[in-house]
C-alpha cells in the first residue's frame, strides 16, 4: 500500500527500572505494537492510564528509543537517528502536541520566542520580515488574532485553551505530515474542548496531515477519527474502522470500556458492568492475554499464551482467542 | 527573565530590606580605604614638616622623648632640606574615644579602621565562595541531572558521600596543611566542603525540569541539547540558584570567621575573623574590651541576616504556601 | 424550609482573598437539597463549585471565608456555629469525599488508624468496636477487610477512593458531599465506583451533592442538576429535563460539547471564549460576553434565578425570568 | 531490610573515604611530605620527628599501596598513632580523656536543641498569623547568623565577666574531689553556658525547617480531610501535621548533625571545655597532626553513625520508605 505514511511493526518498549535493587526489572510499557497510519487519515489510539498509549507516541516521536521492532516512515525504516540532520528531517515531518498546556510552554519565554524557534531551527524564513509574517499567520491559523496581541505575552497571561492553541501552532509551524496528539484536550475545560477538536479537524483537512489522536475518551475518539486502536496494558487489543469497533466491539476489554463510558443520551442507568479491578502492574504483566485477570469470559488458555492479532475482516483486527 | 526575578525580589519587603543591607555592606567594602580613618595595620601617625633648607650632610639634629608615646627628632634628609617629624603612637588596647571610635587592639591598630577594611575580606570570601560553589554545583547538577546515566550515578554517589562527612573538622584539618597566602586558599577550602548540598538540591531541580513538557516539546521541534539546557531549563532555575548562592555565601562568611578565629586561616590578613582571633588571643574578654570582639560578630550576623532576608523573599516568591495571607 | 429538606443554602457568598483582591467564588447561591436526593453540580474549573462544597462543610481555611448568607442543615444555620458545635455536624451528619484520595489520605497512617480515628472522634466506643465497624464498611465497598492494615501507598487509585467512600459512610451521615470523586480515575474504575455509590445510597439513604466538571456523567446519575457559571447558579432542574431541553444558553452550549458514542456524528459547537475572572466579573450577566444570543441589556442587568416551569429555574432574561 | 543494608553499606563506604582523606592529605602536600613536615616543625626533637614519620608511614620503604593497607588496618584496630604535643601518649588514650565530655555536652545539647526547635517550629507554623510567632522566627533567624563561637564569647562576657554567675571556662572545678557532690555541681555549673550556646544557636535551624515543613503539610488535603472528620485539633496537629512534617526534619537532622557537631567543637574551644573541640584547637596550635587527624576521624565516624540512626528512624516513621516506595 503506497497510501501508508507511517507503520509500526512489532514495536516494543521496555523501561529499565533505576536503582540497584531493581536491576533486571523492566516495565513492559509497550509490547508487540503494530499498526499503520494512512496519508490524511486520523487514527485514534484509545486506552486508560498505564495502557502505553503515551509511550507509543513518544517512541514514534523519537523521544524514547524503541527496544525492538521497526518503525517505517514513507516505507523507510527510521529511528534511531544517526545524525542531527536525520533527526531534523524526521522532526520536520512528525510533530507532537502535548497533553498539558500549562507545562508545555516554557514560563520564562514569550509566545514570540517560543513560536519562532521551529522557523529558525528548520530555516524556514528567509528574512525577519518573512519570519514576522509566518509568526502572525501561524497564530491566526489557530484562532489567536490579532496575532500581534499575543506575540509579546508570556504563557501565564494566556488561558488554558489559548496555550493549547499556541502549542498547536508550534507543531504546525514546520508543516508536518504527521501529528501525534497526546490527549490534547483532556486538561481543558469542557466548554472549549470541542472548539480545539474542531480546529484540529479543520487543520487536518486544510494541511493534509495525518493524525495519531491519543485519548482515553472513546466518544472523543469517535468524533476525531476514522479508525481506532484500543490499547490495554501495553498491547493493542482491537483495531479497526471507528464505527465498526464502537458499534460491534469484539474484545471483552473494549466492550467493558464502552459500557463504562458516560452516555447521557441513553436515558436509563445502565446495568452493572461485568469486570472489576484495574490495569495490572507492567513490571510483572499477567501471562498470556494481559486482560485475562479481569476478563469475565477468561478460559484456561487465556492465561497461557499471548493471543495473536486476528483479522476478522474489513480491516478489523482483534487480539482475543475467544473470537 | 533575570530582570523579572529582581523586580519581584524588590517588591517583596523582606528581600528588599536584605538587598539594601547587603548593598550597604558592598558599598562599605568598595570604599573602605576612603571610609577608614587610618590604615588598618598602622599603630602611629606621623607628621613631617619642612623646617629649612640646609646644604650640609644628612644628620640628626636633635632627638627627645616627650612623654610616654611621643618622640621628637629634628634631622636633615638630603643635602637641601631639614624636616621635623612628629610620630604619635596610638595607645594599645584603648577604649573607644574621639580619635578611635572603636578603640585599639593590642598592637595599637585602630579597630574601627580594621572593621571597615575587614568588610572587604569577609564579603569577598563569602561572595567569591558563593559564586564558585554555585558555578561548580550548577555544572555538576546539569551534567548529572540532564545527561543521566553512569555519569549521574557517579556524581550523585560522590555527592552523597561528601554530604555526610562533617565539613568544619575537615576544613580545619585541611587548613592546617595548606600554606595560607592571601585569601584564595580559604576560598578553596570553604568551597571544597560546601559543594555537595547545593549540588544535590540543584540536581533534583534539573531532573524535575528535564521531564517537563516544554523541554520535551522543544526537543520535539529539534532544539540542540545546549539550547535545552541553557535556554529552556536554566532560566527556570534562577530562584533556586540564587537562593543557593546566598545560602553558600552566608555559610562561607561564617566558615571564614570560624577558621580565622581558630587560627587556621591567614592571621596576617585583616578580616572580621582575624580581629576576633587576636581579641581571643589577647584575652579581650578578661579585659572587658567589648569594643574589640562585639562589633565584628554583630557585623557578621548583620551580613548573614541580609542573606537570610533575601532568601526569605525568594522562598516566598517560589513557594506560594509560605506567602503571608 | 421545606419539610423534607436536609440542606438549604440561602444567598450564600463565599470566596478567598488574593494579593490582587477578594475573589468571590460563590456569589449569592441559593439551593435546596431534599432528603435522599442526588444533586449534581456541574461547572468548569474556577466556577466556584469546590468553594461551595468546602463552605457547606465549613472547611474554608486561611484566606478563604464565608462572607454572608446562611447554610441551613436540618433546621440549623451552621454558619453561626462555633468550631466545637460544628464538629458535632462534621462526619456524623455530613461527610465528604475528595477528588484525590492520594492527597486526602494521610500517607504515614494506616487505613485502620484513619478509619478508626473518624469513629473514635465522635462515638464512645472501644477501639476494637471501631475497628469492627471500619472493617464492615470496607467490605461494603468491596475491599477485603484484611486490607485495613495497609497504608495508602500500598493501594491502587481505585481502592484508595473506595477507602475514602468507606470512611465517609462510617458514621452513616445524612449528607455526602463528593468533590470530583472520580475525575482522577480511569473510566472503568470510575464506572464501578459510581455504581457502588448508587448501591450504598439504596442501603443507607443518604443525600448526595456530587460536584464535577463532567456534565455527561451527572445526567446519568443525578436526580437534579445545578449548572454553575462564574460563581453563580445559572440553571437548575431535574436532570433528565435539563438534559432534554436546556434553558440557559450556557447549558445549551455545554450539552452540545460532548461527543457521543451512538447516533450520527455531527459537527458540535462548544462555547467560544473563556470563563471570566472572578476578581472582576463582567457587569450584567456573566455569560453575556460568550453568549451568542446576548442582547445589549444582558451586559447591564444581572439576571435572577427564576422559575421557568415547575421545578425548573433559569437565570437568563431570554428564558422567561425577570431581572433586576 | 534492603533499605537498611544499603544505608549501612553507605556508612561503611563513607567511613572508608574519610580514612582515605586522612591518609592522602599529608601526601598531597607539594614536595616530599617528610621534608614538608620537618619544615613546618622547626626545632622538633629527633625522636618526635621519628614518631611523626612513623605515624604517617613515611619511615618505611614500603610502596604507597602497602602503606595505605597498613594504615587502614591500624586505624580499624584503633591504633591512631602517637600524639606530638603529649608525646609519647598514644592518640587513642588522649582521645579517651576528651570523648566523654564532648559526648555528654553535645549529645545533650543536640537532643534538647532538636526537641525545642521542632516543638517551636510546630507552634510557629500553627500560630503563624500571630505577632509572637513571627517574632520568634525572626529572633532565631538572627541568632542563626551569628557564628557559634561569637555567641559563646558574648555569653562569657555577660555572664562570666560582668555578672560573674558562671565560671569563665573549663568543665569542672579543680578544687573539688573528682566524683564528689561538689565536683558534680561544678560540672553542671561549667556546662550551663556552653550548653546554652550550642542549644541556642542550633534551635534556629530546627525551628525554621519544621515551621516550613509544617506550613507545607498544613496546606495538604489530608489536613482538610482531618478537619472535615471533626477530629480533635490536638490530634490533627500531631498525628496528621507534625507526623508528616517531621520526616524531612529527621533527614535534615542527620545531615545537619555534622554542622552542629562542628559548631559545638568551636564552642568548646571558646569555653576551654576539655572535649574533642578544645583538643582539636590545642592540636591545631601545637601542629599535632596525628591527633588532629584522629579527631577528624572520630567526629566523622560519630556523625556517620548518627546518620545511620536517623535513617532507621525514618524507616520506622515512614511506611513508604519501609516499602521502598520512596
Amino acid at each position: 500500500m503506497n497510501n501508508v505514511i507511517l507503520e509500526l511493526k512489532h514495536v516494543s518498549k521496555h523501561f529499565a527500572l533505576s536503582g540497584l535493587r531493581n536491576i533486571s526489572k523492566v516495565v513492559h510499557a509497550m509490547d508487540d505494537v503494530s499498526f499503520f497510519l494512512n496519508k490524511g487519515e486520523s487514527l485514534a489510539l484509545v486506552g486508560e492510564s498505564g495502557s502505553g498509549k503515551t509511550t507509543t507516541a513518544s517512541v514514534i516521536a523519537g523521544m524514547y528509543e524503541k527496544t525492538s521492532g521497526e518503525i517505517y516512515l514513507d516505507g523507510q525504516p527510521v529511528l534511531p537517528f544517526k545524525t542531527r540532520e536525520a533527526s531534523l528531517r524526521y522532526k520536520k515531518k512528525v510533530q507532537m502536541i502535548f497533553q498539558d498546556p500549562f507545562a508545555s510552554l516554557n514560563p520564562t519565554h514569550t509566545i514570540r520566542s517560543i513560536l519562532e524557534r521551529p522557523f529558525l531551527i528548520h530555516k524556514l524564513a528567509g528574512s525577519t520580515r518573512e519570519l514576522e509574517a509566518m509568526l502572525c499567520d501561524s497564530l491566526e491559523m489557530v484562532g489567536l488574532s490579532p496575532a500581534k496581541e499575543y506575540l509579546h505575552r508570556f504563557p501565564h497571561e494566556l488561558s488554558g485553551g489559548q496555550r493549547q492553541r499556541v502549542n498547536i501552532a508550534r507543531t504546525f509551524a514546520v508543516s508536518p505530515e504527521i501529528i501525534l496528539a497526546d490527549e490534547p484536550t483532556s486538561m481543558l475545560d469542557v466548554s472549549i474542548r470541542i472548539g480545539i477538536m474542531n480546529m484540529m479537524l479543520d487543520l487536518k483537512e486544510k494541511k493534509h496531515v495525518s493524525f495519531l489522536y491519543i485519548t482515553h475518551d472513546l466518544a472523543g475518539a469517535r468524533y476525531m477519527s476514522t479508525r481506532i486502536a484500543v490499547m490495554y496494558a501495553g498491547m493493542i487489543m482491537e483495531i479497526g474502522p471507528t464505527e465498526e469497533v464502537i458499534a460491534n466491539a469484539v474484545h471483552p476489554y473494549v466492550q467493558l470500556l464502552k459500557a463504562s463510558a458516560p452516555a447521557p443520551q441513553e436515558g436509563v442507568r445502565k446495568a452493572a458492568i461485568p469486570a472489576k479491578g484495574e490495569i495490572p502492574s507492567l513490571v510483572h504483566p499477567p501471562s498470556g492475554c494481559r486482560f485475562h485477570t479481569r476478563c469475565p469470559y477468561a478460559k484456561k488458555i487465556c492465561s497461557e499464551e499471548v493471543p495473536a492479532m486476528r483479522d476478522i475482516g474489513n480491516g478489523h483486527f482483534v487480539r482475543c482467542v475467544l473470537v | 527573565m533575570i530582570r523579572d526575578f529582581f523586580k519581584t525580589l524588590i517588591k517583596n519587603k523582606k528581600s528588599l530590606s536584605g538587598l539594601v543591607l547587603l548593598g550597604f555592606f558592598i558599598l562599605v567594602a568598595l570604599f573602605a580605604p576612603l571610609l577608614a580613618p587610618y590604615p588598618p595595620k598602622t599603630d602611629r601617625v606621623e607628621h613631617t614638616t619642612l623646617l629649612e633648607e640646609n646644604k650640609g650632610d644628612p644628620e640628626v639634629l636633635s632627638e627627645e622623648t616627650e612623654g610616654q608615646n611621643r618622640e621628637k627628632s629634628v634631622y636633615t634628609v638630603t643635602i637641601t632640606q631639614k624636616y621635623e617629624k612628629t610620630t604619635e603612637y596610638f595607645p594599645t588596647r584603648a577604649k573607644p574615644s574621639k580619635d578611635h571610635i572603636l578603640g585599639t587592639n593590642h598592637a595599637g591598630n585602630d579597630l574601627f579602621s580594621q572593621i571597615i577594611m575587614g568588610t572587604r575580606v569577609s564579603l569577598f570570601v563569602g561572595l567569591a565562595t558563593g559564586l564558585f560553589v554555585t558555578f561548580i554545583s550548577l555544572s555538576l547538577a546539569l551534567l548529572s541531572g540532564y545527561l543521566g546515566g553512569i555519569l549521574d550515578d557517579v556524581i550523585s554517589f560522590v555527592t552523597n558521600v561528601f554530604l555526610v562527612i562533617p565539613g568544619l573538622p575537615l576544613m580545619i584539618v585541611i587548613g592546617t596543611y595548606v600554606p595560607m597566602h592571601g585569601v584564595l586558599p580559604i576560598i578553596l577550602i570553604l568551597s571544597l566542603t560546601s559543594w555537595p548540598y547545593p549540588t544535590r538540591l540543584l540536581r533534583s531541580q534539573v531532573l524535575t525540569l528535564k521531564n517537563r513538557d516544554f523541554v520535551r516539546a522543544s526537543k520535539m521541534i529539534g532544539e540542540r541539547t545546549s539550547f535545552l539546557i541553557f535556554r529552556e531549563i536554566l532560566p527556570n532555575m534562577i530562584s533556586i540558584v540564587m537562593s543557593e548562592f546566598f545560602t553558600v555565601s552566608l555559610s562561607a562568611i561564617l566558615g571564614e570567621a570560624t577558621l580565622e578565629f581558630i587560627g587556621v586561616g591567614n592571621i596576617t590578613v585583616v578580616s572580621w575573623g582575624t580581629i576576633l582571633y587576636w581579641a581571643q588571643a589577647n584575652g579581650a574578654i578578661l579585659m572587658g574590651a567589648w569594643w574589640w570582639f562585639l562589633p565584628p560578630g554583630l557585623l557578621i550576623a548583620l551580613t548573614g541576616t541580609a542573606f537570610v532576608l533575601i532568601n526569605f523573599g525568594i522562598d516566598e516568591i517560589s513557594n506560594p504556601r509560605l506567602r503571608k495571607r | 424550609m421545606h419539610a423534607d429538606a436536609i440542606l438549604e443554602l440561602r444567598n450564600l457568598k463565599a470566596g478567598y482573598a488574593t494579593n490582587a483582591g477578594f475573589v468571590r467564588a460563590v456569589d449569592d447561591v441559593s439551593l435546596t437539597l431534599h432528603r435522599g436526593e442526588f444533586l449534581g453540580i456541574a461547572g468548569e474549573s474556577g466556577c466556584g463549585k469546590s468553594t461551595l462544597a468546602y463552605s457547606i462543610m465549613r472547611l474554608l481555611r486561611d484566606n478563604a471565608r464565608i462572607e454572608s448568607g446562611s447554610i441551613i442543615f436540618d433546621g440549623t444555620d451552621i454558619t453561626s456555629l462555633d468550631e466545637k458545635a460544628m464538629n458535632e455536624y462534621r462526619w456524623t451528619r455530613m461527610a465528604m469525599v475528595f477528588q484525590s484520595a492520594m492527597n486526602a489520605l494521610n500517607p504515614v497512617l494506616s487505613v485502620e488508624e484513619q478509619l478508626v480515628d473518624a469513629v473514635l472522634a465522635h462515638k464512645q466506643v472501644t477501639r476494637a468496636d471501631a475497628k469492627k465497624t471500619a472493617m464492615e464498611m470496607l467490605e461494603l465497598v468491596d475491599i477485603n477487610a484484611e486490607r485495613i492494615a495497609s497504608y495508602p501507598h500500598q493501594l491502587s487509585g481505585g481502592m484508595r477512593q473506595r477507602v475514602m467512600i468507606a470512611m465517609a459512610l462510617l458514621l452513616k451521615p445524612d449528607l455526602l458531599i463528593m468533590d470530583e470523586p472520580t475525575t482522577a480515575l480511569d473510566v472503568v474504575v470510575q464506572r464501578s465506583i459510581l455504581q457502588k455509590i448508587e448501591e450504598l445510597r439504596h442501603i443507607f439513604g443518604f443525600s448526595v451533592i456530587f460536584i464535577t466538571h463532567d456534565l455527561s456523567l451527572l445526567v446519568e446519575i443525578s436526580d437534579s442538576l445545578a449548572i454553575m457559571y462564574a460563581g453563580k447558579i445559572c440553571e437548575y432542574g431535574p436532570s433528565r429535563e435539563v438534559y432534554a431541553s436546556p434553558d440557559h444558553p450556557y447549558t445549551k452550549g455545554l450539552m452540545n460539547a460532548f461527543p457521543t458514542l451512538t447516533g450520527p456524528i455531527s459537527r458540535m459547537g462548544g462555547i467560544e471564549g473563556q470563563a471570566p475572572s472572578l476578581l472582576s466579573p463582567p457587569p450584567g450577566c456573566r455569560f453575556a460576553p460568550r453568549c451568542n444570543v446576548a442582547i445589549d441589556a444582558c451586559t447591564k442587568e444581572v439576571p435572577l434565578l427564576q422559575v421557568t416551569s415547575p421545578g425548573r429555574l433559569c437565570a437568563c432574561r431570554l428564558c422567561g425570568g425577570n431581572h433586576e | 531490610m534492603k533499605y537498611l543494608a544499603r544505608k549501612f553499606g553507605m556508612l561503611i563506604f563513607t567511613l572508608f573515604v574519610s580514612m582515605s582523606i586522612n591518609f592522602f592529605l599529608p601526601r598531597l602536600m607539594p614536595g616530599d611530605p617528610a621534608k614538608a613536615l620537618m619544615d613546618r616543625m622547626e626545632g622538633v626533637e629527633a625522636e618526635k620527628l621519628e614518631s611523626v614519620r612513623a605515624a604517617f608511614g613515611l619511615d618505611t620503604k614500603d610502596s604507597l599501596p602497602v602503606q595505605y593497607g597498613k594504615y587502614l588496618l591500624n586505624t580499624v584496630k584503633g591504633d591512631l598513632g602517637i600524639s606530638l604535643s603529649r608525646f609519647p601518649m598514644p592518640v587513642s588514650s588522649v582521645l579517651a580523656s576528651a570523648l566523654p565530655w564532648t559526648i555528654g555536652l553535645m549529645g545533650l545539647c543536640t537532643i534538647i536543641g532538636f526537641s525545642i526547635g521542632t516543638l517551636l517550629g510546630i507552634w510557629a507554623a500553627w500560630k503563624r498569623q500571630t505577632k509572637l510567632a513571627s517574632f520568634t522566627v525572626g529572633f532565631f533567624t538572627f541568632i542563626r547568623s551569628f557564628p557559634y563561637f561569637w555567641l559563646g564569647l558574648f555569653l562569657i562576657y555577660i555572664f562570666s565577666f560582668k555578672l560573674k554567675v558562671f565560671p569563665l571556662g573549663g568543665a569542672f572545678s579543680v578544687d573539688q574531689t573528682r566524683g564528689s557532690a561538689g565536683w558534680w555541681l561544678s560540672v553542671v555549673q561549667h556546662g550551663i553556658l556552653p550548653a546554652f550556646t550550642i542549644t541556642l544557636s542550633s534551635i534556629g535551624a530546627w525551628l525554621l525547617m519544621m515551621r516550613n515543613n509544617m506550613i507545607n503539610v498544613l496546606a495538604e488535603e489530608f489536613i482538610t480531610l482531618a478537619i472535615a472528620k471533626g477530629l480533635p485539633m490536638q490530634r490533627i496537629r500531631l498525628m496528621y501535621a507534625a507526623r508528616n512534617a517531621i520526616l524531612p526534619s529527621v533527614t535534615g537532622f542527620a545531615m545537619s548533625f555534622g554542622f552542629i557537631v562542628g559548631g559545638g567543637l568551636i564552642t568548646e574551644m571558646v569555653f576551654a571545655y576539655p572535649g574533642m573541640g578544645y583538643m582539636l584547637y590545642q592540636a591545631v596550635n601545637a601542629k599535632d597532626y596525628p591527633l588532629m587527624q584522629a579527631i577528624f576521624l572520630i567526629i566523622a565516624a560519630s556523625v556517620l553513625v548518627a546518620n545511620f540512626l536517623a535513617d532507621i528512624a525514618i524507616m520506622l516513621l515512614d511506611p513508604r520508605v519501609r516499602d521502598g516506595a520512596k
